[in-house]
């Protein structure tokens, strides 16, 4: 889209200039990836004598290769500033933009790269360190600074519940406006690959490592998005060379790329050198999984934790892989095994200039007006969060975040299969739990506590044999409970009004927070009805964005019962579940297939629309989606639906840009 | 091999605290522990590789690698998969 | 006596992860270990009671308290103290 | 003292009472022990048109036996303030108080006790939790309020620089202003005693356990304080009964009472009944260390640490017999594995009332005028402290707590021994460092960074025979480093300017932080000159507070000396070690004696006299110091020589409470 006032969020600052020294005063602070990128304006009303004003936004995406082009960004803000007055706090001001400032961390060397830009005049750049010292410029820290801003933008990821909105005055642009910037990154990546474990990875990863770094991650979704999978391999080719590990990202470059084959037998060549290659061998167990070997996918997520035993994705596979075998007990404990991630937190967009409301100039874009999504109303949405039930707000679950919250999904499968008093038996039977163990081994004769289940243990023998419960499974099933029950009572409340004929009535916030109970407790069907209700009311992004996850499940299911049937049919192979749903003919299945892209396709613009109405113009995940739909149906298709269905509300222009994005990429299905 | 002995400090739910005669505190699974050993007690710890048993378990791994590759390696030509 | 077969996961400083064949993951002295010990190693571990050293030590122990009472716990006359 | 004006320091308060209700809402998060008793008055100047205001300040050893000897107190309080109009920032005011309230935290319940006095009018009280609840009041609760009162007073300590005036807005009373208190805090101690571990322990213990805790900590403390021993001795005995890890209370208290042998006995006893009695055992190696029995002392050690490998106290005794035995080795690696309490910290007054320097009513007591104590300027101190060289101020050694406080003093007292030099050939010789470690054994292939030493390690084997130095133990060493190179600059420079037969100036806070380094480092000569060239020039607590701790080092020294001959002549025992001094004929040390209790006393004064100037009556330290003086010399040569060198101000009145209190309880020396 076209960038308008009414795109350009701004801050206004106390003292003109304020944002960037408040930033270097706290560049030492920064971790990790860092804040985003910052840019701040001076303006003022020419021919006035109103004092020159500062504002500042944040941005991820900005192109920053080097001074000139992001002079030229600075430049064109300046200018949709200045093109006409701006309605600015309830008045209508003639806005001359006369500098502006940009600055973007350097999570490889951690320094601030700061371009100044005069309008009209001089361009200066510099380069400052955590004791505010200025730093030499050159290449390698314009190379650096690069990655990092990819990085950041690539990994802002708005799928998860935690982040969306976290920082309203910013605007995400898509990092890859041609084909020249992401073969760009792709060289950075080559260049930098060693200094990766610098800038941080996953809170699931224990120490960053060569190949488990935010450097990779990000790669690996460039490689995703753009489908530049031969560029990829053959970077990766050249740095195995030097580092055998990276064979594991070869691995997943070609699972992407969709040939198994290949995959398998680098997987074996791999595995062959290294033996402990824990990487490997949890991607090999679950590529295994999938195929529905549980027999072959055991031994790797075995030879997996053997390997890494202080990593965490090791454990929760063979967790999985256990639980989908049907060994509940094998499962519980390589769960309560799991090494977890207590302090660290998923890199996330923060602010760095703590602000208020007062402050705040958040126009309304009027390019993209879909009805329902541009007139969601947030006092409305505040007003009704006042009354909502309580007992849902306090559901603790839903607050989980990294590796608790994956622990908490394989738990909640667990009980997904076993049923809860069924669960409780088989944590009677494995563990012992702490307040147990301690009024036994207790010296004072205390009255003899017994655990959850209202079991006392027998004998001393068998009480040794159990293994103690970690305190944060315990505390995960206790969680577990609260979810449980509001599950029940609402299910149990549905069957009563309808049995009474009576309507249930609930808030929007109220179905989609039930909604979300249902989801992490694997009643997709229960949680995807509880969304559409919270959007019959009113437009809810949680609930879409869920419904979204939702239509990508049921499709990778559907394709899922497809290969297992193709493959009984055509290895009869017996190792395979029995399937719970009949045989579904090929056209029925297209059929269906179509159902779920058109929906996919409606969550995706609504999506988009709501993006786009706070300045971001990037979701990864929404590209992918879309590319996926594409991949299916075919881009002149899509472009006609689009067409036809939402006329005259600029989203068709809106979902150009993705088009575009496709064609330049040459997404699979794009070609016309 | 090691061979130590080792006093019984302390003895708790998963830990037990043993000390060296020159006073390592060692934390010991409470696991490994023969059955009744108590604060005081003195025990003998023997350690010692087991490279028969490292042998078995890395031909039956090998075996196992062999298998997937057989299954899921190789060039035979594929059934056709629905575009989905 | 226990007796136990396990793999070691990893080695650290001074603490060495094993683990059982039932996924019992046991931090591990690393002292403890054999020497020639790595990453992907079966050990086994065995561990009993050494009642004699216990008895040995105890006398020890109890010869050395009837010694201080025999020193400092007799009420023979007190040598004249300057007070101070 | 008789309580006047100048003794009552007040706070004033935004609104009348807001100070009980900011308590009441911060009660939930009092632990252990809680904070100091509150006081709060409502007064107003009669017939005037001015509103009522209110104040409030903080008490320790407010005699709370019941409602009504609180409410004496109250209404004694506010006959002072209204017996004339009262200086009031500024200006002279008539208040009369017309309400007192006194709050009190019962450590035990976890509730306040509170007591209202309407003056004149009725007295009420009630008790609330920390739910804001009222609770049913009864004679276990006040018993309970009583002996947490009493147990805050007792450990309140004033000995450490940590918490010196740290609450200026509060009196300190002697909470023992007659012998019935004592016993009836006797009592409560034997009522209580089981639920002494519910009101926390020191830090150094790594669980509070019903003979490690605050309450018995206080117990003994005013045992020791009142030599009411038999009275301790035979409710002991009592609880002996019921439970046999009093035994060590007994052994503690003989020897207080100086039963030796009785004592040794016992422990002999006590240890044959229970052979892991850590406690007892630590007790004794401690009594055989004193006597330089470290053949004996060694296996009561080691069994100790056998018997409570997690606790710190065997650790540290441990450590320090070796050192003593000249095993330095085993020293360090004892030391190395003290467990330390890291997030614990000694139990001190502390506020619950943030407030500011333009509230505070701090009148100065015109009863006692000490010339050099009482016209201590701190403006010329807070301007004295912006001038001093940071280096001093900076040295970390000196904010050491609890256990890293007592590690480190085993520290200096080995470096004492060995040198720094030696230290360090030790330490490379047992220790491996975490970083020589961790680049040993990094898979890349790094730099070999060698440790601080600068020698590396011969190879894999004796690699492993090594331990890793834990790293606060590594933090030590480097603040040791700092200490050393300080003290050992400054004794250069001052040999250089007595070379040149130029004075060596220093501010007086630089002489104080030079004498903490000396007396850190052992050095106990060096800093009692430091300590004394800062007192010629002004009046410093902590010097002479300092200075007191030397006079009191010195004569245990010239004891153990007395001691030792005496054992040499006596025993013949070979074992001891050889006096680094000659004997000293019994009239030579006669004569040494008087002169330390000369100086004892004139610090005492002086500490007495500041403590009483800050509200102050009542700091067991300085007791206990002038008992023992009073013990050696008699209590008339005392009076005395009070009488002689401090006429005319007021110290006369003030040592004549202690004077008093020795009396009551018929302490050694003061019968006449």
């Amino acid at each position: 889209m076209i960038t308008s006032q009414g795109s350009i969020p701004e801050v206004k600052e106390d003292i003109p200039g304020a944002s960037i020294d408040e930033r270097s005063h706290r560049l030492k602070t920064f971790v990790d990836l860092g804040p985003p990128d910052l840019v701040a304006l001076t303006k003022q009303v020419p021919n006035s004598k109103s004092p020159e004003i500062g504002t500042y936004l944040y941005y991820t995406g900005l192109e920053n290769t080097s001074t000139s082009s992001v002079a030229a960004h600075l430049n064109s803000l300046a200018n949709v500033i200045g093109s006409s007055p701006q309605h600015w706090f309830g008045k209508s001001k003639p806005w001359k933009v006369t500098k502006a400032v940009y600055v973007s961390y350097n999570a490889f060397s951690r320094v601030d790269v700061v371009v100044t830009a005069h309008i009209p005049g001089a361009v200066s750049s510099y380069v400052i360190d955590g004791y505010r010292e200025r730093i030499q410029e050159n290449d390698r820290i314009w190379l650096e600074t690069f990655a990092s801003g990819i990085i950041r933008s690539l990994l802002t990821s708005e799928e998860d519940e935690e982040q969306v909105n976290a920082v309203v005055e910013s605007r995400n642009l898509n990092p890859f406006q041609n084909v020249e910037t992401a073969k760009q990154f792709f060289v950075a990546f080559e260049e930098l690959f060693e200094q990766g474990p610098d800038v941080g990875s996953a809170p699931e990863i224990q120490t960053p490592t060569i190949i488990s770094n935010y450097l990779v991650d990000a790669f690996l979704k460039a490689v995703e998005l753009t489908g530049l999978y031969d560029d990829a391999l053959s970077i990766l080719e050249r740095l195995r060379e030097k580092e055998e590990l990276v064979v594991s990202l070869i691995v997943k470059v070609l699972l992407l790329k969709d040939e198994e084959i290949k995959a398998v037998k680098l997987l074996h060549e791999g595995i062959k050198r290294n033996p402990r290659d824990a990487n490997l061998l949890t991607i090999q167990s679950q590529f295994l999984l999938e195929k529905n070997r549980l027999d072959l996918a055991l031994p790797s997520a075995v030879q997996a934790v053997n390997s890494a035993p202080s990593e965490f994705n090791p454990w929760a596979n063979l967790a999985k892989v256990y639980l989908e075998s049907g060994n509940v007990e094998q499962a519980l404990l390589a769960l309560n095994s799991c090494p977890m991630a207590a302090y660290k937190e998923k890199f996330h967009l923060k602010r760095i200039i703590p602000t208020t409301a007062e402050k705040l100039h958040l126009p309304l874009p009027v390019d993209v007006t879909l009805d329902d999504v541009s007139s969601l109303d947030s006092a409305r949405v505040a007003q009704e969060h006042n009354s909502v039930d309580q007992a849902l707000v306090n559901l603790q679950a839903a607050n989980l975040k990294s590796t608790f919250a994956k622990a908490y999904d394989i738990l909640t499968e667990i009980v997904h299969r076993t049923g809860w008093e069924s669960l409780l038996k088989y944590r009677a039977k494995i563990f012992v739990m702490e307040e147990e163990y301690r009024s036994k081994s207790s010296s004072q004769t205390n009255v003899l506590e017994t655990a959850a289940n209202g079991k006392a243990t027998d004998g001393e023998n068998s009480f040794k044999k159990k293994r103690l419960c970690e305190r944060w499974l315990d505390n995960l099933f206790m969680l577990l409970y609260d979810d449980l029950r509001t599950y029940t009572m609402w299910q149990a409340e549905m069957i009563h009004f309808q049995a009474q004929k009576t309507q249930y009535e609930k808030l929007p916030v109220e179905w989609e927070l039930l909604g979300m109970v249902a989801f992490r407790l694997h009643h997709y069907k229960e949680a995807a009805n509880a969304f559409q209700r919270a959007l019959e009311i009113r437009f809810a992004p949680t609930s879409t964005r869920n419904l979204l996850k939702y239509y990508q499940l049921e499709i990778k299911n559907l394709k899922q019962k497809a290969d297992k049937s193709h493959q009984l049919n055509g290895h009869n192979n017996k190792s395979t579940t029995s399937l719970d749903h009949g045989n579904l003919s090929p056209q029925q299945l297209s059929k269906k297939i179509a159902k779920l892209d058109e929906n996919i396709l409606d969550t995706v613009v609504r999506l988009s629309a709501w993006n786009h109405r706070w300045y971001c113009e990037f979701a990864p995940y929404l590209l992918t989606a879309l590319a996926k739909v594409i991949g299916r149906e075919g881009l002149v298709k899509i472009q006609n639906e689009v067409r036809a269905n939402y006329p005259d509300t600029g989203v068709n222009e809106l979902l150009d840009d993705s088009f575009e994005f496709f064609r330049h990429f040459e997404v699979f299905g794009s070609e016309t | 091999m090691v061979e130590v002995s080792l006093t019984v400090g302390k003895l708790d739910a998963s830990l037990a605290l043993l000390l060296t005669k020159d006073h390592h505190l060692i934390e010991f699974p409470t696991v490994l522990l023969p059955n009744g050993v108590n604060a005081g007690s003195v025990v003998t710890i023997k350690c010692e590789q087991d490279l028969e048993q490292e042998a078995e378990e890395k031909k039956a791994f090998e075996d196992v690698q062999e298998q997937i590759l057989e299954l899921f390696g190789k060039n035979e030509p594929k059934a056709p998969i629905l575009k989905i």
